[in-house]
């Protein structure tokens, strides 16, 4: 491997981590500070590619289009998914066995991927970048980068730096992160854990479907997508350790190296190596990288 | 309520016992892999119900189990019962002994991703190497012997061997469960500091109960590889580890019994929903059905399907008893 | 004081930092079969730290710990209960759906592990139940043997903590506020068992209740921030100006 | 004691096969319905594809006026999940819940395997719509195992002579590691490097990853002179818009298995023009046959037929004329067989002929991606046979 080519594939490595935290960082939330383990993540992205293209013509012929609008629609939408989730399904759960919540989320997927066969049907589909990200820059004389993937990174930088704005700087990050510790005692505090939770569940699922939304031009929309970003998102949010940004941030650059490296170098070994890394980082770490508090 | 718990057991086995004169030969054949799955259930029980450990990786063993059989099977004529079944149950052990040794230096969550991380290596191993046939799988081409006894290509024989291994390992766990080491696994599950502090090392406890499940599993999964004589990579795949996890939930945690009727209700809602002679078009859209039923159990059973007669019972004698059984549901993990 | 060999557990100059904050700074302190020895101090005083690394539930920093003249410093917790260390936390830690005879029969079960034995009933092992029984019976739990432990009232729970504890035939106790939540009844009932305990046993009583801890304890030790201020028995610490100032004072 | 026995046995025999004989009179115009049981995907992945080949089967049956062989037709469904761990039960609940008279599936290879080692346990007559594991006209081939699409080799071997003739000489090779991917780009390899080129490096990414960005950056440094693939679905779509992105396709010429642009080319949008594929259909081969069969699905069903649902007509077609050899008894197997290998079979992709292994003998096309279609550009390899390795028949 030559120098130039190293170089752009630590490009490739960085740019598939922040994809990666972008997918995963909604998950953070739900599972860091509820502690739900959210099998159904991996729908609320599919959810989101789907809304991308799906709502993409309705959009447009309602508010004159645009990528943005889309997103911004499809944000609301969500916001109000995850709410009303939360209050129906979630909110009678807290005080039972995690396993219980393990098992409500399994239902929730199966029934997102029906209905989602139901209303949209089987085909598999692209979704249009926006025009002015739809170009490529050149790397060296040896191939071109897409603008719109540099756009994804920017988009999770952007992401990570606010989500670690309201953790730690916000009077409602500081509630959040008491309820994660202690609800009995944010509840003596006179703050309402019950609109928190429903607050916290509903921005989850908010990431989860803005994250389905943004990568739908790169990965395109096809039934089970959600599937396959699950047991990753899980990866990179253990690793990270639990409910912890920054954590999850340097776990998914960590993997977007073993990955892409991993493909290059080794590519008899490239699907067993993340959890080789995961196994050996929690075995050395077993609360992960960064324990959250 | 003891007698009436051991009186539903051994009707339950009673019942499985005559199916096969009732039954269809595909009833038969429905039946079998039911209780394969019921003893795999089982082994993750063992862990989840019964010790806390909740394993995201018990396919793996299963996997093994399936896998050894097929790749020790000679090719050349038909492998003796009597040393195929324990190579392949202590293969399946030999790797929990690995798993278990290392990731019980983790806690919870942590250690469900540990347990999906070395199940998904074994995955990876079979699924990317010729060894076992690679994603296409690799088919056993003869069932093992026992002598002129058994033969296990009967599907009334191998039902027969199928139900007395279930039997066999419900009662081997019945039985340990009530052991020492059963109620010091019980103590772990509900406070591990405080069984330290007592003097327990509860280490060695929970790496023999990995083990054992681990075995337990293997042998699952020996009997499903003879049973459809084809083995896959989808065996080791980490939504396998989600289904059974997923039958004991559903069945009820903390009970032996819970997994019995976890891993029939499950296969059942399956069959039931898939049925076109019910559902007729709509019968591929099957997902919708089965999962509105796994969200209305989790909304109406807390204890899962196991707590239903108590719940019933609870209901029958009015509102006081209820608030107790809350309490009861909640205490296991409290 | 007395005979050497009475000295049951010593602990050493332990020390315990959790990064750049110090919780205990060289605490040493003896206990002597006989004797009940009380630890005060304000919350965040390092009591319960001191505790756990004595019983080896967290290693100290420095420092070392012996039990019946033995170095048990890199002992687990598991091998220091078993060579006669038991302990009660300061929340309940009983296990809440087996009845209260189970709970005592499971600590007991811990000085007659084998495991192996896994076709027999843990139910008919006569040397755990035996012993269960007449740990129950000195904890004053007799009537209630088959109640579900998670439907004791408080101090029913309390006095099953004490009974799980002497289920190991401990030589000695390490108990930590049993007397928490406790009405006076109970309380009394509790301190009349400690007197009871204490000729056969060295106790180490950490605990809030200040009348209780002047009426039974022989020995006290204050402390604050993680350091022994004061050291000896009831009446020196109570006349003890720096006791007054850092702590009595306050209350 | 011996022969009273036999002679037992053969009367029963006789009296049972005149009773057979006389009920068959008696039901000459009714004869019982043919039970067809079709496991198919029809959640997840490969729904629509599971979809598509069960409209071309019952499109076929349909024309026929709801016969084959004189009998009617019974469809018995099993969502296969494209799950092999739960295949055997699946083909098992058809032969024996169901007692079907012949089994049609399915997408997934190794759900394929699982059917054909049951159907060559029971002897059940078996269609292949679609899996292309090489094994399963291969070492598993039997008398009563059909395949009406194609092996994972043809279209590989049919591009490698393509590439080879169009003088690259330097070809790497990107696929899933699994074994349809595999078996393609080993049918690749043997014909291009026979043409003359060689294959210097053979990239592999784990299945169902879909991250290429690693694995393009390698092609970009290789500089080859051409690309061969083998994807589908979902990750067709990414890989064929990413090797656009990163400029590729400019400069390197990508060639592909068919499935790499079939049902796809919706989402590919702009970033598929002009890919090359092989395949054994194409949009517009324009011949009377084909035209009439995609008005007839058009019609029907109000959808374009894809190369999945000439799969599903022609598994119909050979099971027709299997069951008119057999006026409609399919359990005479050896003639039901034997009509099905002297058949050629009229299919829209042009008229094909069974292997000895049972695989179609069948022109491999050539296509070029244009106006949202694979258009024919021109015969690649001529009536191409798999060559059957590890077959026995």
């Amino acid at each position: 491997m030559d120098f130039t080519t190293f170089l752009i594939q630590c490009l490739n490595a960085l740019q598939y981590g922040l994809l990666l935290f972008l997918v995963a960082s909604g998950l953070t939330l739900i599972f860091g500070i509820m502690g739900v383990i959210n099998l159904a993540h991996g729908s609320f992205y599919m959810i989101g590619a789907y809304m991308a293209y799906a709502l993409a013509p309705v959009v447009g012929s309602t508010f004159g289009g645009g990528f943005f609008a889309t997103l911004a629609v499809g944000l609301v939408l969500a916001v109000l998914l995850g709410y009303v989730l939360e209050w129906v399904f979630f909110s009678f759960l807290y005080e039972r066995d995690h396993l219980q919540q393990v098992l409500m989320t399994y239902g929730l997927i199966l029934v997102f991927e029906e209905l989602r066969s139901l209303m949209v049907g089987d085909d598999v589909h692209g979704v249009q970048a926006p025009d002015f990200l739809a170009g490529t820059l050149p790397l060296g004389d040896l191939m071109t980068y897409p603008i719109y993937r540099l756009f994804i990174s920017g988009v999770c930088l952007v992401l990570a730096l606010a989500m670690y704005f309201v953790f730690t700087r916000t009077r409602l990050g500081m509630m959040i992160r008491a309820g994660s510790t202690n609800r009995e005692m944010v509840q003596s505090l006179g703050i309402d854990i019950k609109f928190l939770y429903r607050v916290v569940f509903a921005a989850g699922v908010a990431i989860a479907v803005f994250a389905g939304m943004i990568a739908a031009p790169v990965s395109s929309v096809y039934p089970g997508m959600g599937n396959t970003v699950l047991i990753i998102c899980f990866v990179v949010v253990v690793i990270g350790g639990i409910g912890s940004i920054r954590g999850a941030l340097l776990a998914a650059l960590l993997i977007g190296v073993v990955d892409t490296f991993g493909k290059v170098l080794l590519p008899q070994a490239s699907g067993v190596l993340v959890y080789v890394l995961m196994a050996l980082i929690l075995l050395w770490k077993p609360d992960g990288l960064f324990k959250a508090g | 309520m003891k007698t009436s718990k051991f009186l539903f057991v051994v009707a339950a086995f009673l019942l499985l016992a005559q199916w096969p004169l009732m039954a269809g030969q595909y009833g038969v054949d429905l039946v079998t892999k039911i209780m394969i799955f019921a003893i795999f259930a089982l082994s993750l029980e063992l862990l989840v119900g019964s010790t806390g450990l909740v394993c995201f990786g018990q396919a793996a063993f299963f996997g093994i189990g399936a896998y050894a059989t097929v790749l020790l099977t000679p090719q050349d004529g038909s492998p003796s019962l009597l040393w195929l079944l324990p190579a392949c149950v202590l293969l399946a052990a030999l790797y929990a002994l690995v798993v278990g040794a290392l990731s019980l230096r983790t806690k919870g969550v942590y250690f469900i991703m540990v347990t999906l991380a070395f199940a998904q290596m074994a995955y990876y191993v079979v699924h990317d190497t010729p060894l076992g046939g690679g994603t296409d799988g690799i088919y056993l081409m003869s069932k093992p012997v026992l002598g002129t006894l058994l033969d296990l290509d009967k599907p009334q024989a191998f039902y027969g061997f199928t139900l007395a291994c279930l039997v066999g390992v419900f009662g081997f766990l019945t039985l340990l469960l009530r052991s020492r080491f059963g109620r010091a696994l019980a103590g772990i599950r509900v406070n591990e500091q405080r069984m330290r502090a007592t003097g327990f090392s509860t280490y060695p406890y929970k790496l023999a109960a990995f083990v054992i499940s681990g075995g337990i599993a293997g042998l699952a999964g020996f009997l499903f590889a003879v049973k459809d004589g084809f083995v896959n990579p989808e065996l080791i795949s980490w939504h396998f580890s989600g289904e059974v996890l997923i039958m004991i939930i559903l069945g009820g945690l903390g009970h032996l019994r819970g997994a019995l009727i976890g891993a029939f209700a499950f296969a059942l809602l399956q069959e039931f929903f898939k049925s076109e002679a019910i559902f007729g078009e709509f019968a591929k859209h099957w997902h919708l059905g089965l999962g509105l039923s796994i969200i209305a159990c989790v909304a109406l059973l807390p204890r899962g399907l196991v707590g239903v007669p108590g719940q019933l019972a609870a209901r029958l004698r009015g509102r006081e008893a209820g608030s107790h059984d809350a309490a009861a549901a909640k205490a296991p993990h409290g | 004081m007395g005979n050497p060999s009475d000295v049951l557990l010593r602990g050493s100059e332990i020390t315990r930092r959790w990064g750049g904050l110090v919780a205990l700074n060289k605490v040493s302190l003896d206990l002597q079969r006989g004797t009940v020895h009380a630890v005060i101090g304000t919350n965040g005083a390092g009591k319960s730290t001191l505790i756990n690394i004595l019983s080896g539930e967290i290693p100290p920093s420095s420092g070392a710990v012996e039990l019946l003249g033995q170095d048990v410093t890199s002992w687990s917790q598991p091998r220091r209960a078993r060579a006669g260390l038991g302990r009660s936390y300061q929340r309940n830690t009983i296990y809440p759906t087996f009845t209260v005879l189970e709970n005592c029969r499971l600590a007991a079960q811990a000085t007659v592990q084998k495991p192996w034995l896994w076709w027999t009933d843990a139910q008919q092992c006569t040397a755990s139940m035996t012993q269960a029984r007449a740990s129950a019976t000195r904890a004053g739990l007799d009537d209630l043997l088959d109640r579900e432990a998670g439907l004791l009232s408080h101090g029913q729970k309390r006095q099953l903590e004490i009974a799980m504890c002497l289920a190991t035939k401990p030589r000695v106790l390490l108990l930590d506020e049993p007397l928490a939540g406790m009405g006076a009844e109970e309380t009394e009932r509790m301190l009349a068992l400690l007197a009871e305990l204490k000729s056969s046993h060295a106790i180490l009583l950490v605990e809030h209740d200040m009348d209780a801890v002047f009426r039974i304890a022989d020995c006290i030790t204050v402390m604050v921030n993680g350091t022994v201020i004061a050291c000896g028995t009831p009446d020196y610490v109570r006349n003890s100006p720096e006791v007054r100032v850092a702590y009595l004072g306050e209350h | 004691m011996r022969t009273s026995r036999r002679t037992l046995i053969s009367t029963t025999v006789a009296t049972l096969a005149l009773s057979a004989l006389s009920t068959l009179s008696v039901q000459a115009q009714g004869l019982p319905k043919l039970k067809v049981g079709l496991m198919l995907p029809y959640t997840g992945t490969y729904a629509a594809l599971g979809n598509a080949i069960e409209n071309g089967f019952r499109l076929h049956v349909a024309e026929q006026g709801g016969k084959l062989g004189g009998r009617e037709i019974e469809y018995v469904k099993v969502d296969d999940e494209s799950d092999p761990s739960k295949a055997t039960d699946n083909v098992n609940k058809l032969i024996k819940r169901d007692n079907v008279d012949v089994l049609i599936g399915s997408v997934h290879s190794g759900v394929a395997m699982a059917m054909a080692k049951v159907a060559k346990d029971t002897g059940t007559v078996l269609i292949v719509p679609n899996a292309g594991a090489d094994a399963v006209t291969g070492p598993m081939c039997a008398p009563n195992i059909f395949r009406s699409s194609f092996s994972n080799w043809q279209p590989g071997y049919a591009m490698g002579e393509v590439v080879a003739k169009k003088g690259h000489k330097k070809v790497v090779t990107i696929t899933w590691k699994y074994a349809a991917g595999d078996e393609s780009v080993k049918g690749f390899k043997e014909s291009f490097e026979k043409g003359g080129g060689t294959v210097v490096k053979e990239l592999n990414l784990p299945f169902p990853n879909v991250e290429f960005q690693a694995l393009l950056t390698e092609i970009a440094a290789a500089k080859p002179d051409a690309v061969y693939t083998f994807f589908a679905g979902g990750g067709a779509v990414k890989f064929v818009k990413d090797y656009a992105a990163a400029g590729l396709k400019k400069t390197i010429p990508l060639y592909g298995a068919g499935f790499l642009t079939d049902g796809t080319l919706d989402a590919q949008g702009a970033d598929a023009a002009d890919l090359m594929t092989t395949l054994h259909y194409a949009d517009s081969l324009d011949t009377p046959r084909d035209n009439a069969f995609r008005l007839a699905y058009a019609k029907t069903y109000k959808l374009q037929p894809d190369v999945y649902a000439v799969q599903g007509y022609d598994a119909a077609q050979m099971l027709g004329i299997g069951m008119t050899a057999v006026k409609g008894d399919i359990s005479k197997k050896a003639e039901f067989s034997a009509a099905v290998e002297k058949a050629k079979i009229d299919s829209p992709r042009g008229t094909f002929t069974l292997s000895k292994s049972h695989n179609p003998v069948q022109d491999i096309y050539l296509r070029k991606v244009g106006e949202k279609e694979n258009k024919l550009v021109s015969i690649a390899s001529k009536a191409l046979t798999d060559p059957a390795r590890g077959c026995k028949m």
